[in-house]
């Protein structure tokens, strides 16, 4: 399968903080991808670094490599704004703008100029739809988003990402705060669009990234400690942290 | 995901003398009925912890213990300390407070040095002395092991500690106030792991002189810590036992699939 | 044991200290309402008897257009007819917060959107400063620098609303970008974030997300920015002109409910139809006050309610 | 309760001593007038106009004579009326009659004129007029005229300026040029100095001001080809003028009546006034009364 | 149009319109003090006002402006303080909250003279006051409040929530977590609030026409006893301050110098409230500096 991104020796600090101590990880096309590891390892971090949300921190200075199908995230002639549109991001907490259900939909679309009325509302069912939620705001399309449950803002918020059409999605802690039942939609929504998108999902729950996941990544403390298949990670890993970490030693 | 019948419960009694209990314990926001009938007791000397999903009532039910859901909820039901039902309206509640103290998520250091944030309460409370005030400092940090980190910025302003340290700060400052029981709210959630484990090992120690009762969302924490555990669902306690067996043979379906990690 | 019990059961140190400083917040509130509702009393009754004592029609009041208490028309009827000041007053309000708002929320864009730490750091002061210098100051300014230069660049005597709105454009000014740097602040930050991640530009995630959630914050601001410039009195009274004609453009002299309120108190005499009559005016810009202040009110009700 | 925090304290007492004072205060003021008896106090109200002269002249006065306060201030005409009559002020500074002004009962008031005033039309200095009858005076301020040329200038158009409805300034004009015409409604300024800076800066203007307040930056007008001078107001050749007057509630205390007395001496008439670009009211060789009706003294 | 053009252009404005203000500022603060310095001398500020000589100073006035600030915050700050607390921390989110709000903001929109006059009937004339710094003081408490209020209630809230709970946990009352806790940590703030404020109280001049007056007797500078009438600390004495004294001279001024004066005394009021801004900002900083560090 063709690797979609590349990273190598991703270095990122605050100041004078690192942050991160050199990551080298490639993601593979339409699989899904889990960042595993305890609070402050720097798995949100390195995700935020695929689509240059970190350019928003102050002082944040990133070196080393990562490329989106080969060319250079950090050169100095992308456009950020259409690096965005092809790598989405659904954040930690649910976070649909206040609006109705619809213009959170369709406002990626609007915003690259879509005037359309049939084109976007044939997008905003096609992308509610694929975030299972169709069918439960599909009478209440033009009421307020805020009025929904987290767990349902949650997957409008995926929705919202998912009518971009972006290559790659990424997904931080989607479902921390949100109660067990809304979690378990959100897992399903990702199973149903695995092979559509090329999915990055950061964990704080082993569980969920062993029921999800194609591929597992280890991080500790800013360090890369293991990258391999989930089975294998979570049956036999290589390294003696990730064991101890998967067995709850510490975390 | 299943829905779980509310009604199976496998809640034990304590065998060991109890530093508080409740009797079922109702709370509502408004219409939301948050919290169901929650009996539980909790030992004297003892760490309890409440472990349970986002939302499933834990920390809401840990904040009624000393009341400081007052303003914000209405919480029937009773809560007996020392033989009183301390959820009545003739109960002084700053008193309840000084004997039932509370460490937060967040740490909330006041704007103030070190020194300050211990003592501060301390003289309120009518202690002047500046031995007395100076011991108390030097013991609370000491048991929230922070002593040794701080000894020399006492007078420095609290907010310039890291997170880790803050929390003990905090831990350190309730238990200046010589409470009863501590109440801790996912005290390590925010923190590194490194600081995590250091507020563990304080927590164990605190362990022999005050009744312990600590919210958590990482269950491994809990088993590492805890000497009763109570799970907490959707607003119901579900299982209440001996730490070992919540998690190696849990009796109730829903605790067993939230430890394997089957939500959460 | 009991020792505790005890403790628990009576009122303590703390109980007391909570009843005390409660008490004092409520005396203090209490003493604050006691004012307020001495003075509107006060403004109330004075602002009644002209219609109560002297027997005006409040329609003539409200509807008419000429004014000189002092003397009577043909009928034997005062002539107050407020219109012209009510009309003016608005025209000079509605003006300033038109010309004030493009320039409030450039300020206030840079300070929260586009340099936010430069940005606060050098207009913070300069917004400070602008609220510091006193209205005469303003109105000398104005009748020295902006009476003339309209009357260069436009012709006329350069007194009227024009003058009066460029006054008070800067007057309101700092009200207006104070309260929409605060309403904007309150966006919550993941909007911005959701917003970038889409592939927004920077204008796009401002205009389309943080304008759109901060507008009722906004339109807040502007309306308190409106009831100051409706208050303001030394500034405009020295470029308005104050001749009380209905005003035929931006550039005749006219003249404000304040603006006559204030050449006209020190002239007459307290209980004869000519003071009851600007005590009614000073009753009109209270219950404008009120309106804006509900306005407000139901806004920021609404602006809730949606979040 | 024994040490209260910082705080709470000044809060405390802060509050507990305002709302004292706000209800005590008139009972302290009230007895610290009782207890001094030597220390007199004298609030004079009203005339802007008249104020600094009033407030050199008590500055004097207080210089010799120990122990006597008086205060001066201004809040216009009416104010001072209204003051004086209620009783709140022993002396109320006008530039009008009592007997002029709505809602005073004249009557139980007690004139005391201390100054004759001048006053004059001005004009800016680009109108080339310099002169007019009373009957165009009257015919511009009523509206008959809006350009100069209609009045022998050149071709510009005329901006009123009037004073304030029930200034003093307005009423001693309007009863001299006017005769109970109503004017032309226009600009109203309430004060000398804006007038002034009206005036001299804006072309085409005309307006009137005091004697004192006509300097270089604008012309004063003649009238009937009579000059604004000082010696045509005491012959009355010169109609536009008024009396300055200081009243009180029927005949003043003994204090008042003092300082009354010096106002009217020479050192007052004689120096201060005249500096001030008043007219003293030794010098007028004529009278008017409340009605306007002048008389040979 | 492509987004990015737009964006461009938008930002191009934002920096236009800021621009554009800060040409405003710097023009009105060039133009008060080009105009007003050169007349500033030792001699003027030293010296006291003449009626209607030339020469004269403005000492007094500046004092009785000092003055006037310094009463008006003793009395407005406390009730405000007050106020603040009670509705940030005590007040119950029910209607007779909204229309005390309300009422308060209503105080801050009324025309300074409705106020001034209203300061004169009651507390000149109905109290005994006569024209005095003290109802001056009152009058312009009036305006202060308000604000005072508002800002000190923005300010308590602007303090987490979290550092309540932790008072409120130690088993403090929450009176002692107010003013123990809360308030410290508003300081700054509340001082901003403060200095904004003392601006407006600086540079009124309406309301003070009617009751602190518009004469300044000479007083007597060592004369410290506060109940003798020629005090200089005497609040029962009329006392015109800086911004009256800008508004007289201009209106009704015959001294030679008017224009002079007038533009000096703006220059000195602009100067005092500039210096006033900077003392605050830095003892802000070094009180929240004292208070949250070393006792």
């Amino acid at each position: 399968m063709p690797k979609i991104i590349t990273s190598k020796d991703v270095h990122l600090s605050y100041g004078s903080k690192e942050a991160l101590h050199g990551i080298s990880l490639d993601f593979e096309e339409h699989e899904i991808t889990a960042l595993i590891g305890p609070s402050g390892c720097g798995k949100s971090t390195y995700l935020r670094c695929l689509n240059r949300m970190n350019d928003l921190i102050k002082g944040v200075k990133i070196s080393g490599s990562m490329k989106l199908e080969g060319k250079d995230i950090y050169a100095p002639n992308v456009d950020i704004v259409d690096l965005r549109k092809r790598v989405g991001m659904v954040f930690q907490q649910p976070n649909p703008f206040p609006f109705s259900v619809y213009e959170n939909v369709a406002y990626g679309l609007r915003l690259a100029g879509e005037k359309d009325k049939h084109v976007l509302d044939e997008r905003v069912e096609t992308s509610l739809k694929q975030a299972a939620i169709w069918d439960e705001v599909k009478d209440h399309l033009y009421d307020n988003a805020l009025s929904f449950s987290g767990g349902q803002q949650q997957r409008i918020c995926v929705a919202r990402v998912l009518a971009v059409q972006p290559e790659v999605v990424l997904l931080d802690e989607p479902t921390s705060a949100l109660d067990p039942i809304s979690s378990s939609k959100i897992e399903d929504t990702l199973m149903n669009i695995r092979h559509e998108y090329t999915i990055i999902i950061v964990t704080h729950n082993m569980q969920q990234a062993s029921r999800i996941s194609d591929k597992t990544a280890f991080l500790l403390n800013g360090d890369l400690v293991e990258f391999s298949p989930t089975e294998k990670m979570f049956i036999h890993p290589d390294d003696e942290k990730t064991s101890d970490y998967l067995n709850g030693k510490f975390g | 995901m299943q829905e779980y019948d509310y009604n199976k419960t496998h809640i034990i009694d304590i065998p060991l003398e109890l530093a508080m209990k409740t009797e079922n314990l109702q709370v509502f926001y408004g219409d939301n009925h948050a919290m169901h009938d929650a009996s539980l007791e909790f030992p004297r000397h003892r760490i309890t912890a409440l472990i349970g999903a986002s939302g499933s009532g834990k920390s809401t039910y840990l904040r009624c213990l000393n009341r400081m859901n007052d303003r914000i909820a209405t919480v029937k039901g009773k809560i007996m300390y020392r033989g009183m039902d301390i959820n009545t309206k003739n109960i002084n509640v700053y008193e309840v407070r000084k004997h039932i103290s509370m460490v937060f998520q967040r740490p909330n250091p006041f704007a103030k040095s070190i020194r300050e944030n211990i003592t501060f309460a301390l003289k309120r409370n009518g202690i002047k002395d500046k031995n007395e005030l100076n011991k108390r400092v030097e013991e609370s940090l000491k048991a929230a092991a922070l002593w040794d980190e701080v000894k020399d910025d006492l007078d420095k302003s609290a907010l310039a500690l890291s997170g880790g340290q803050a929390q003990r700060l905090c831990i350190a400052r309730c238990v200046a106030m010589k409470p009863d029981i501590l109440l801790l709210d996912e005290p390590a959630s925010a923190l590194d792991p490194i600081s995590a484990a250091k507020i563990e090992d304080t927590l164990m120690e605190l362990r022999e002189n005050y009744s312990i009762i600590i919210v958590t969302h990482n269950m491994q924490q809990a088993s590492r810590i805890a000497d009763y555990t109570a799970f907490f669902h959707m607003g119901h306690v579900l299982e209440y036992d001996v730490t070992e067996k919540i998690f190696t043979t849990p009796q109730i379906k829903a605790t067993e699939d939230y430890i394997s990690g089957n939500f959460g | 044991m009991d020792e505790i019990k005890h403790d628990l059961q009576n009122p303590s140190k703390a109980t007391h200290q909570d009843l005390f400083g409660k008490g004092i917040t409520y005396l203090c509130i209490g003493f604050v309402s006691l004012l307020v509702i001495s003075i509107l009393y006060f403004i109330t009754t004075r602002g009644l008897a002209t219609f109560t004592t002297n027997h005006v029609s409040l329609w003539k009041f409200l509807s008419g257009t000429n004014w000189n208490p002092a003397l009577l028309d043909k009928h034997g009827n005062p002539q107050i007819g407020a219109l012209p000041m009510i009309v003016t007053s608005f025209s000079v309000t509605v003006l300033a917060a038109v010309v004030a708002t493009p320039f409030a929320l450039g300020v206030a864009l840079f300070m929260t959107e586009i340099a936010p730490e430069k940005g606060t750091k050098i207009l913070q002061p300069v917004i400070e400063l602008l609220v510091g210098i006193p209205s005469v100051v303003y109105g000398f300014i104005g009748l020295s620098v902006i009476v003339p230069l309209i009357r260069h660049s436009f012709g006329g005597t350069g007194f009227g609303i024009l003058a009066g709105t460029l006054v008070l454009f800067v007057m309101v000014l700092p009200t207006i970008t104070s309260l929409s740097v605060d309403s904007i602040k309150a966006v919550p930050m993941f909007y911005r974030s959701a917003s970038l991640a889409l592939g927004a530009t920077r204008w796009q995630t401002i205009y389309k997300v943080v304008l759109r959630s901060a507008t009722p914050g906004i339109l807040t601001a502007i309306i308190f920015g409106m009831s100051r410039a409706f208050g303001e009195a030394l500034a405009v009274q020295m470029v308005i002109g104050n001749a009380v004609l209905m005003p035929h453009g931006l550039l005749t002299p006219s003249s404000t409910l304040t603006s006559q309120l204030t050449t006209g108190i020190g002239n007459t005499t307290m209980g004869t139809l000519p003071n009851n009559a600007l005590w009614s005016l000073a009753l009109i810009l209270l219950l404008m006050s009120l309106v804006f202040n509900v306005l407000v009110r139901i806004i920021g009700k609404r602006g809730a309610l949606k979040k | 309760m024994k040490k209260r925090s910082f705080f709470s304290t000044i809060v405390a007492v802060a509050a507990v001593g305002v709302l004292l004072a706000g209800c005590g205060s008139s009972s302290s003021s009230k007895s610290k007038k009782s207890s001094a008896d030597s220390n007199v106090k004298i609030t004079a109200v009203g005339s802007t106009a008249l104020q600094p002269l009033v407030e050199q002249a008590a500055s004097n006065y207080q210089k010799a004579n120990k122990g006597v306060n008086i205060s001066v201030q201004g809040g216009g005409s009416g104010t001072g009326l209204s003051q004086v009559q209620t009783g709140a002020v022993q002396i109320g500074n006008s530039d009008i009659f009592a007997e002029q002004q709505d809602g005073i009962k004249a009557k139980q008031l007690v004139d005391h004129q201390v100054a004759v005033v001048g006053m004059t039309p001005v004009v800016n200095k680009d109108v080339s007029v310099s002169n007019l009858s009373m009957a165009q005076l009257k015919g511009i301020f009523t509206g008959k005229y809006t350009n100069w040329k209609q009045v022998g200038g050149k071709n510009e158009k005329i901006t009123v300026v009037n004073r304030a409805q029930g200034s003093g300034t307005r009423a001693t004009f309007e009863s001299a040029v006017l005769e109970g015409a109503k004017a032309v409604k226009a600009q109203e300024q309430d004060s000398n100095g804006t007038v002034q800076k009206i005036v001299s800066t804006t072309p085409g203007t005309i307006s009137y001001l005091a004697f004192s307040y006509v300097n270089s930056k604008l012309k004063a007008l003649s009238v009937n080809n009579v000059k604004p001078t000082d010696a045509n107001v005491t012959t009355n050749k010169w109609k536009i003028w008024s009396y300055e007057h200081m009243y009180t509630k029927g005949q003043p205390n003994k204090a008042t009546k003092k300082f009354l007395n010096y106002m009217d001496s020479g050192k007052v008439q004689d120096s201060l006034v005249q500096k001030l670009g008043y007219i003293s009211i030794h010098d007028m060789k004529v009278t008017k009364n409340a009605s306007n009706a002048v008389s040979q003294k | 149009m492509n987004s990015k053009t737009s964006n461009n252009i938008a930002t191009g404005v934002i920096y236009f319109l800021v621009a554009c203000v800060l040409a405003i500022l710097v023009f009105l603060l060039g133009y008060i003090l080009i105009t007003g310095i050169p007349h500033v001398s030792w001699h003027f500020l030293t010296s006291s006002a003449q009626s209607f000589a030339a020469g004269g100073g403005i000492r007094d006035q500046l004092f009785n402006s000092m003055y006037l600030l310094v009463l008006t915050l003793i009395i407005s700050f406390p009730i405000a303080l007050g106020s603040g607390i009670y509705l940030s921390e005590y007040a119950p989110e029910n209607w007779i909250t909204g229309v005390i709000r309300t009422a308060v903001e209503v105080l801050s929109s009324l025309p300074s003279v409705v106020v001034g006059l209203f300061g004169f009937l009651l507390f000149v004339v109905n109290f005994h006051m006569g024209f005095s710094i003290l109802a001056g003081a009152i009058a312009l408490t009036f305006f202060n409040l308000p604000l005072l209020t508002r800002s000190i209630e923005e300010s308590l809230q602007d303090v987490s929530e979290l550092q309540r709970e932790a008072g409120l946990s130690l088993g403090l009352s929450r009176w002692k977590t107010i003013t123990g806790i809360v308030l410290p940590a508003a300081l700054p703030g509340i001082l901003t609030g403060i200095i904004l404020s003392a601006g407006r109280v600086f540079g009124e001049a309406a309301a003070l026409i009617y009751t602190a007056g518009q004469s300044a007797p000479t007083v007597n500078y060592g004369d410290w006893n506060p109940m003798d009438s020629a005090s200089f600390l005497n609040f029962m004495r009329p006392a015109e301050t800086l911004a009256v004294h800008i508004w007289k001279v201009n209106t009704e001024g015959v001294t030679p110098d008017a224009a002079a004066i007038s533009s000096g005394a703006s220059a000195v009021l602009i100067v005092v409230i500039l210096l006033f801004n900077l003392l605050a900002r830095m003892l802000g900083r070094w009180l929240y500096k004292r208070m949250t560090a070393t006792k």
